[in-house]
């Protein structure tokens, strides 16, 4: 009865701090004005209209959160907004700008018309003409005359970079899991909307949906479980409770299986195994390759760079503020993740034929190299991995925005063979790969070198050396394959049916020409953006 | 005065490198500059032996220091020289010899086309030599010795174009750098032992290190003279460098270079006199090589070897006189000079024939010459009767004061020593005889050669000629003029220690004995040579002539010791570079392969198999974090 | 009687839900599995809601059923999509990307 | 301040490298022009360090240092000491003769494809060797550890196009077969290079956590770790002074290279163009050995001394094995490559003698071994790029046809097998009796590399340069003008070197007894004395 009495308590409206989230909210807000101009506006306009709406949200988000840092929320002024919902402070407003510019340039790479040969005089964008269509059918080619073309990819994709704005800043066990889906739900879709190899790209949106949705199950069990620990879902609660302090509005009374570690300990596993299958980390990394595959290779790019950027700053502040306590409990788990995910991403790229496989795989190797820097529980452990993934994510994009430009016959040409000798026909394009996979490499004066640094540092520092040395056989044999596509790329005689290399429009170039910036600038003069992602190291409570 | 001194070596220097950069358009008058600059180099060495002699015999010794070559820390090498008696000497036998060698070429390389290089060569020998006698120091030494086993390398070589000069001449230095290694071990001890390696206080401060120490100086001098002039074990270079050009034998392979050991001997004197063992080996290679040269002396057909036999056997006898300490330096070098004179001499001699003859070395295709090569035949004759110490000429005193001091070593040694240098003078009569008989003598037994021209005997010309009669006369004069009222030793006392040892016989039994064991040898050789025809193919002998033909088997060894091993060796390190080194660096390559074939067929594309991999993850997860609170 | 045993059956649910997935073929089904963990999930939720006797856990059960509501729609479009390119809704058929 | 002359030294190549690049892919003569004059400016710049440098001064001199890195603990801190002088006048010397050298190396094959029309050669080989250049100098002046490891590593990535993208012309076997083994070569190269420098990453991250607790943090400073340990006021634990050690000496040796780490070197300089081959030889690996001196020995005397054992018996192998694969070799890069993985061998026993004679004459010997293998080499190259064929049997009587060639191939030889005279031989006798007064076995060991080298060397000459001529080498031309102008002043420089060293010597030694004292380390008495 008791409880029912709560209740009958007058609720006292929620005050809500507009101008603390207005980033997420400018960007939901696109979205949804997105959406109504898919419902209302004619076709031929949308396109015209998605990309600018978009390209907007995005700065203007992104100018809030550069505002928002600067009247220091990224420090002393950090809050925590939305009744205690949302945390807004230094790693928030560092992982938000990162997603925002990977979100803008990756609109770039959506909205790219020049690729694909022109469709009965319509310049056509890499996704379905009409997605409900089936492959091949008359529906198709009558859509693909008509040209339609599927410009939901903007608010979906809005959607999703939302939902990743929210992950990050989640305070409690109810928003992560909401973001969680907000975020994953506009990729399952965008993941089935690639125009060449539908099928394929069809297969990786049902797998990443079956296996994405399960993972989410797992992920809401461990909340309940949580929840029954600590009989509360906001962060701050929890770890008061894990600390022994519990909050006060619990009554002790009923209060039965608050504490319970078993509740305790399988919910944490689950919640991190969770967010860990976003992250793509072993064992839980096997649908990357085959979504990262299938997806059309912009979603692919923009996929890989934000979704390990968000996920990854969801463990950071549930690691950080809610299991500090029960950290000796998820230490071991994660070390051994983290070696089992560098060592199999590594390993097995090495027989990798196919472009996009390769780079998943390399991926998953990375977010073992990433999560070496999450054991370190420390300022300088949260910082170097906000470094290392501002880094990361855009290697990853340039290098994701390379494979669009190499294509042959049907579509994009993803398999190695067919890059053999490509310095020779376009040695620059050529030469900006090459850059993307020695950063991947973490070869010194690239941006990867740099993050690759900070993070064995962090890790040595709070004294996980076995971790650092086992990155560095990683990065050994890592090195292995990057190089093996240079050597195709360089030092094989070009086959004679091989792919070329279609000129961009201004914006992929553009895109490409900031990855490269900013894998150089990284590498080459990383103190600035070290200082940021430094003050932006400690997470509120 | 002093600066004298490096001029004697700069001018050499200057010809061959003049000679060497300055390319074809030196061919008209290159040699003639070459020997110009020897004999610029012989009037240097004149002036300062004069200038020597003006001064009293303790004050005798010029020295130059140049500048400082290589100071690291207490590692100090100068570019110094030092010219006392002992230097005096060899300058004066190396200029001499060599001028007249010099001008000999120029009649002798008359027809070949590379006759310039040829004179750079012996130009940077005659530097390089200098260089040896006249450091006054032992890296500085060492630098002298290399050098001169490069110009012979070049000399030996000359011919190029025929693979068995290219090999002789690869042989020879790589003979070389094995004793060479002995010099250098000897430099590092001396430096760990005294700080320093110059003559002055090493030799100076030898007596007060320890036996031992100066033993394996010792040793590792003796093993670089070994290696330099040809004694045995080291000796084997020496018959196949006869692939020179006859002048180079001459210069190189008889008169300087390969005594250079004895000097080095005779240098470090006071580090053997502080180390009898030492000595005693240095006897015992000495008598050895004596024999051994004598008896394949006896044994070879072509003249030049058999010549070179000779050589090594007489350098034998100054090794043996080395070995005996202050009663034999000074005799040993005696020696020396008279055999660089005789030797020389004998060796141009063989020359000329040659260059009357088509190059043909073969004696037994000889017979006959002294009438068409009478200066030949009298100058080749006055170094014969020298070499096999004919009395009064010059090999007669040097030989018998060496078999004195062998008998002065008393005891049994000394008997048998003596014995063995005796036995020694018989074998040289013996061989030189069967030399001369085989070539002057008999009626002529040469025939068309295989381009079916007959060869015409003839003089040769002036250029050679003439430093033939030049080195006739010294053989003949030069011990007598040594001997006179012990001038020699008189001249080196000051520098080499001498004493008189008491020999259980007198000098007169000595050289009695010395001369009858002569005319024994002499005789046999007439038996065997003189009497009857010789058949102009050699008949398969007993087996000590058959092995004394292969040089001793010297070869047969070395292959089966060293080169047959150490191809097997270097074969199987090739392969185990290949597959075992690197096959390991392939190896783990090729594992990552595999393992990453068999880790990627989990990704079998089955949506299911997947997930199972994440419920199986999570278990792990969730038992590992039990675990971890249970523990 | 304890709610205890409402988790229990929460957890057997789950436990269910799981081998549907690993076990069925059938894209729907194995969809259909999944709802059921969530709703195991739910059931825990509400549980604990009552036996903490607050209401985060009634919340977040409502929040749940909206967000499946939502994946289904998502899913069963992707399914569907599938079904008409393959005319089959196995998932193990979706197996082109391999290795 | 003063004018920042290393850095300087240092940008020349690079803008050289960029120059070159950017020139159209016709131009491809102004391309060799600008990089020739790229290098002579560097060439220029390391002769004035060599002159402000005062022998005898401050241990390091022409010093900079700005903050770059802080977070990481890390300055751009430049300077030199003797050694790093020598080693860059070394490199500033080399290159423009190896450009001279490769001046055709380069050029597109006839038959190159019009879609390479983009593809150029030409310009890239001269901006990736002064790319090399740049980042070799920039190793030798930085007295930053983490500075030295980002060019230690990087210089891989250009070195690595140097050895995939430009073979010799096609000789016996086909174009594709010898692409094939040149990119395996590269990668084996890079791989190999990178594994090493991951181990010193780990290692260099041990050192900063090591150096954490110095007031102001972990740092990368040499002068700064050095200064703290020799004040006591930073102590390693041993077990973490020899691991570090480890770390930084393994990298090295497989840069020197040293036994069993070499197996890299023969396939690069085998497959590779004749300066390349020169580059990685004379000046690439010499980073390693210099690194070796500067850093191990510096950072880690105890473990140093600890390791002095295994690493002299490694050196003794290097020395004698590499000498016996030279000589069992059929392709004469192959040959050169084993032979310097011999003379590496004498210049780590030297290092590593910890005598004053030792070290003078390693880093004498770094000078030396570079010029010597250069002439050797370049000649090497001539000869094969007119016959076509790296395989010493396919060669004969070559002194008859080309006498000029044979005879500086002979030269070159002799300096390899250091024969008086030449600067070789100064460097490897102060490595011997630097070695032999402290470790004498050891010293006696090593002389049978002076044997071995006179075989390998004589048997390469005889085989190839004596004998009957044959025929298809009877109409070979004998050295060109410009290939004459590159060699030549190699040789003179060689006999130059041997004749009167001081110069080099004197500026070397003072910073050899500032390394001993880092290990504290005295030659020892003579027995003389000792006894006294």
């Amino acid at each position: 009865m008791n409880s029912w009495t709560h209740a009958q308590g007058v609720l006292e409206t929620p005050q809500f701090e507009w101008v603390a989230l207005s980033p997420t909210l400018i960007v939901v807000g696109a979205a949804v004005l997105g959406v109504l101009i898919e419902a209302f506006a004619p076709r031929r306009y949308r396109y015209g209209s998605q990309v600018v709406l978009a390209v907007l949200a995005l700065a203007v988000a992104f100018a809030a959160v550069v505002g928002l840092a600067a009247n220091g929320h990224a420090g002393a002024e950090a809050q925590i907004a939305g009744m205690g919902a949302l945390a807004v402070d230094g790693p928030t407003l560092f992982l938000q700008g990162v997603l925002l510019l990977i979100g803008f340039v990756s609109v770039f790479l959506f909205a790219e018309r020049r690729l694909e040969p022109a469709e009965h005089g319509r310049a056509v964008d890499s996704f379905a003409a009409q997605a409900a269509a089936t492959p091949g059918g008359t529906a198709e080619k009558l859509a693909v005359r008509s040209g339609y073309t599927t410009t939901e990819i903007f608010p979906l994709m809005l959607f999703a970079l939302g939902g990743m704005l929210l992950f990050p800043a989640a305070n409690d066990l109810l928003i992560l899991f909401i973001a969680l889906e907000v975020l994953s739900l506009p990729l399952y879709l965008l993941c089935a909307l690639a125009r060449r190899r539908r099928l394929l790209s069809q297969e990786a949106a049902v797998k990443y949906f079956l296996l994405g949705a399960f993972a989410s199950a797992f992920l809401l069990f461990g909340i309940a479980l949580l929840y029954g620990y600590a009989g509360t879902l906001s962060y701050a609660g929890i770890a008061d409770v894990i600390s022994g302090a519990p909050s006060s509005q619990v009554d002790p009374g009923l209060a039965a299986t608050m504490g319970n570690d078993a509740y305790l300990l399988i919910g944490g596993a689950l919640v991190i195994m969770g967010l860990l299958f976003k992250v793509g980390a072993v064992p839980f990394h096997m649908w990357t390759p085959d979504v990262y595959q299938g997806a059309p290779t912009p979603v692919t790019g923009f996929m890989a760079a934000a979704t390990k950027v968000a996920a990854f700053g969801a463990l950071l502040r549930l690691l950080y503020v809610t299991l500090p306590g029960m950290r000796w409990d998820w230490e071991p788990v994660l070390w051994g993740v983290a070696i089992a995910s560098m060592l199999a991403g590594a390993v097995i790229a090495i027989t990798q034929t196919d472009v996009k496989r390769l780079l998943a795989y390399s991926s998953i190797a990375h977010a073992g190299f990433i999560l070496a820097g999450v054991v370190a529980v420390s300022p300088e452990g949260v910082s170097s991995v906000l470094f290392y993934l501002a880094a990361y994510s855009f290697v990853t994009l340039g290098a994701f925005a390379v494979i669009t430009l190499v294509r042959d016959g049907d579509g994009e040409a993803t398999h190695l063979s067919k890059w053999a000798g490509l310095g020779r026909r376009s040695p620059l394009l050529a030469g900006v790969f090459a850059l993307f996979l020695l950063a991947f490499a973490g070869i010194p004066l690239t941006s990867g070198f740099a993050g690759k640094f900070a993070v064995f540092r962090a890790a040595a520092d709070s004294g996980a050396m076995p971790l650092v040395i086992v990155g560095v056989i990683a990065s050994a044999i890592a090195a292995f394959f990057y190089v093996r596509v240079i050597v195709l790329m360089f030092f094989s005689e070009p086959q004679p049916g091989g792919p070329s290399v279609v000129v961009p429009s201004l914006m992929t170039t553009s895109m490409l020409g900031v990855s490269v910036v900013a894998t150089v600038v990284l590498g080459v003069a990383p103190q600035y953006f070290l200082d940021l992602a430094g003050q932006a190291g400690v997470f509120v409570r | 005065m002093e600066s004298l001194i490096g001029l004697l070596v700069a001018a050499p220097l200057l010809g061959a490198a003049v000679l060497l950069v300055g390319g074809r358009r030196l061919d008209r008058f290159g040699h003639w500059l070459a020997t110009g600059l020897a004999a610029l180099s012989f009037t240097f060495a004149a002036v300062l032996f004069f200038d020597m002699l003006g001064r009293e015999g303790a004050d005798r010794a010029l020295s130059q220091h140049l500048y400082s070559w290589v100071p690291v820390a207490d590692f100090q090498a100068d570019i110094a020289f030092q010219l006392d008696q002992l230097s005096m000497t060899f300058v004066l036998l190396i200029t001499s010899v060599g001028t007249l060698i010099h001008l000999y070429s120029i009649g002798y390389m008359e027809h070949d086309v590379r006759r310039r290089r040829f004179f750079a060569y012996l130009n940077l020998f005659l530097a390089a030599m200098l260089v040896l006698v006249l450091a006054d120091n032992y890296l500085l030494l060492y630098v002298g010795w290399e050098g001169v086993g490069l110009a012979s390398f070049l000399l030996i070589g000359f011919w190029q174009h025929k693979p068995s000069a290219a090999t002789a001449a690869k042989k020879a230095f790589v003979v070389n750098r094995v004793g060479d290694i002995g010099l250098a071990i000897a430099i590092f001890l001396m430096f760990s032992t005294f700080g320093t390696f110059a003559f002055g206080p090493v030799l100076g401060s030898a007596e007060q290190a320890s036996e031992g120490t100066l033993t394996a100086i010792g040793l590792m001098l003796l093993l670089a003279a070994c290696g330099k002039s040809a004694q045995v074990p080291l000796q084997s270079w020496l018959g196949d460098a006869m692939e020179g050009p006859t002048p180079v034998s001459a210069l190189i392979h008889a008169a300087t270079m390969v005594t250079a050991g004895v000097y080095l001997v005779v240098r470090s004197g006071a580090i053997f006199d502080g180390a009898p063992d030492a000595q005693t080996v240095v006897v015992i290679v000495g008598a050895v090589t004596l024999l051994f040269g004598a008896i394949v002396g006896c044994a070879k057909d072509d003249i030049k070897k058999a010549l070179a036999g000779s050589t090594m056997s007489q350098i034998g006898y100054m090794m043996l006189a080395t070995g005996l300490g202050p009663i034999g330096y000074v005799f040993a070098i005696m020696h020396l000079v008279t055999h660089g004179f005789f030797k020389a001499g004998l060796f141009l001699g063989a020359g000329s024939v040659m260059h009357g003859m088509n190059d043909e070395v073969d004696m037994r295709r000889y017979g006959g010459l002294r009438k068409y090569m009478p200066v030949t035949f009298v100058t080749f004759g006055l170094g014969y009767l020298a070499i096999i110490g004919f009395p009064y000429l010059s090999g007669f005193f040097s030989k018998d004061e060496i078999i004195y001091a062998a008998f002065a070593k008393g005891g049994t040694e000394g008997w048998i020593l003596g014995g063995v240098t005796l036995l020694g003078a018989a074998l040289t009569a013996f061989y030189m005889t069967r030399i001369m008989l085989l070539t002057f003598f008999g009626e002529k037994r040469w025939q068309r050669d295989a381009e079916g021209n007959e060869p015409h005997p003839h003089e040769s010309p002036k250029s050679m000629t003439i430093p033939m009669i030049v080195l006739a006369v010294g053989s003949v004069g030069a011990g007598f003029f040594f001997n006179l009222n012990h001038n020699f030793v008189d001249w080196l006392s000051p520098v080499v220690p001498t004493a008189d040892g008491d020999s259980p016989i007198s000098h007169g039994m000595v050289s009695v004995a010395a001369t009858v064991l002569m005319l024994v040898g002499v005789g046999a050789a007439w038996l065997q040579y003189g009497r009857r025809p010789v058949p102009e193919v050699a008949p398969t002998g007993r087996w000590i002539t058959r092995a004394a033909r292969r040089d001793l088997l010297q070869d047969d060894f070395n292959h089966a010791a060293f080169v047959t091993p150490g191809n097997y060796l270097t074969r199987g390190l090739v392969y185990v570079d290949h597959k075992l080194v690197d096959g390991v660096v392939n190896g783990t390559a090729a594992m990552f392969g595999g393992l990453s074939g068999r880790l990627r067929k989990t990704q079998n594309g089955f949506a299911r198999s997947y997930a199972a991999s994440m419920f199986g993850g999570a278990a792990i997860l969730i038992a590992v974090t039990l675990l971890m609170r249970a523990v | 009687m304890s709610p205890e045993n409402y988790l229990h059956l929460s957890a057997l649910l789950f436990t269910i839900g799981a081998c549907g997935v690993l076990l069925r073929r059938n894209a729907i089904v194995v969809f259909m599995s999944i709802e059921l963990m969530l709703n195991a999930a739910n059931l825990a939720l509400v549980t604990f809601s009552r036996m903490h006797g607050n209401l985060d856990g009634q919340i977040m059960a409502f929040f749940v059923m909206v967000v499946a509501a939502a994946e289904v729609v998502v899913g069963l479009a992707i399914i569907v999509m599938v079904y008409r390119s393959r005319h089959s809704a196995s998932v193990d058929d979706a197996s082109l990307m391999k290795l | 301040m003063s004018f920042p002359l290393l850095t300087a030294t240092v940008l020349a190549p690079a803008i050289g490298a960029v120059a070159t690049a950017v020139v159209p892919s016709a131009r491809r003569t102004l391309a060799k022009w600008v990089a020739l004059a790229a290098s002579v400016v560097t060439a220029v710049l390391a002769a004035l360090v060599l002159i402000r440098f005062e022998p005898g001064g401050d241990r390091y001199q022409l010093t900079e240092s700005h903050a770059w890195i802080p977070d990481f603990g890390v300055s751009y801190e430049l300077g030199v000491d003797g050694i790093g002088v020598a080693l860059v006048a070394l490199t500033a010397v080399l290159v423009p003769f190896l450009i001279g050298a490769g001046w055709n190396d380069a050029d597109p094959k006839e038959d190159e494809t019009p879609a390479g029309r983009r593809w150029r050669p030409t310009q890239g080989f001269f901006a990736l060797i002064l790319m090399v250049e740049a980042m070799v100098v920039m190793s030798f002046v930085a007295t930053d550890i983490f500075l030295f490891y980002i060019f230690f590593e990087a210089m891989l990535i250009p070195m690595y196009f140097l050895i995939g993208g430009f073979g010799d012309r096609a000789g016996e076997n086909s174009e594709s077969q010898q692409a094939k083994q040149r990119s395996y070569a590269a990668v084996k190269f890079l791989l190999y290079n990178l594994a090493g420098g991951l181990i010193m990453l780990a290692a260099i991250i041990g050192l900063y956590v090591a150096t954490s607790d110095l007031p102001g943090g972990g740092t990368f400073s040499l002068q700064a770790i050095t200064e703290a340990r020799a004040s006591g006021e930073l102590t390693f634990a041993q077990n973490t002074e020899r691991l570090l050690f480890l770390g930084f000496f393994i990298a090295f040796a497989i840069k020197a290279p040293l036994w069993p780490l070499h197996t890299w070197l023969p396939n690069a300089m085998g497959e590779s163009t004749a300066p390349v081959a020169v580059l990685i030889t004379a000046v690439v690996d010499k980073v390693g050995t210099f690194a070796m001196l500067r850093f191990c020995l510096g950072l880690f005397p105890e473990a140093s001394a600890w390791a002095t054992p295994v690493v002299i018996a490694l050196a003794l192998v290097s020395i004698v094995y590499g000498a016996l694969l030279a000589i069992g070799q059929r392709d004469m890069k192959r040959l050169i490559a084993y032979a310097s993985i011999s003379h590496f061998g004498f210049i780590v026993l030297g290092i590593f003698a910890m005598t004053s004679q030792g070290q003078s004459g390693a880093t004498l010997y770094m000078v030396n071994h570079g010029i010597a293998t250069a002439a050797l080499m370049l000649v090497a190259g001539f000869l094969i790029s007119r016959r076509g064929s790296r395989l010493i049997a396919d060669y004969g009587g070559v002194q008859k046809t080309a006498p000029i060639l044979a005879g500086t191939f002979l030269i070159g030889g002799l300096a390899t097998l250091s024969l008086p005279g030449t600067g070789p031989f100064i460097s490897e006798f102060l490595v011997l009796v630097g070695t032999f007064t402290r470790y004498p076995v050891a010293g006696i060991i090593a002389c049978a590399g002076i044997v071995l080298a006179a075989l390998y060397v004589l048997i390469l000459y005889q085989r190839t340069m004596t004998g009957p001529v044959r025929p298809e080498l009877s109409r070979m031309p004998d050295l060109r003008p410009r290939e004459l102008a590159v060699v030549a002043p190699l040789i003179a420089l060689l006999i130059f070197l041997g004749v009167f060293p001081k110069p080099l010597t004197d500026i070397v030694e003072p910073s050899v007894q500032h390394t001993l004292s880092d290990v504290g380390e005295s030659d020892p008495e003579p027995e003389l004395e000792a006894r006294r």
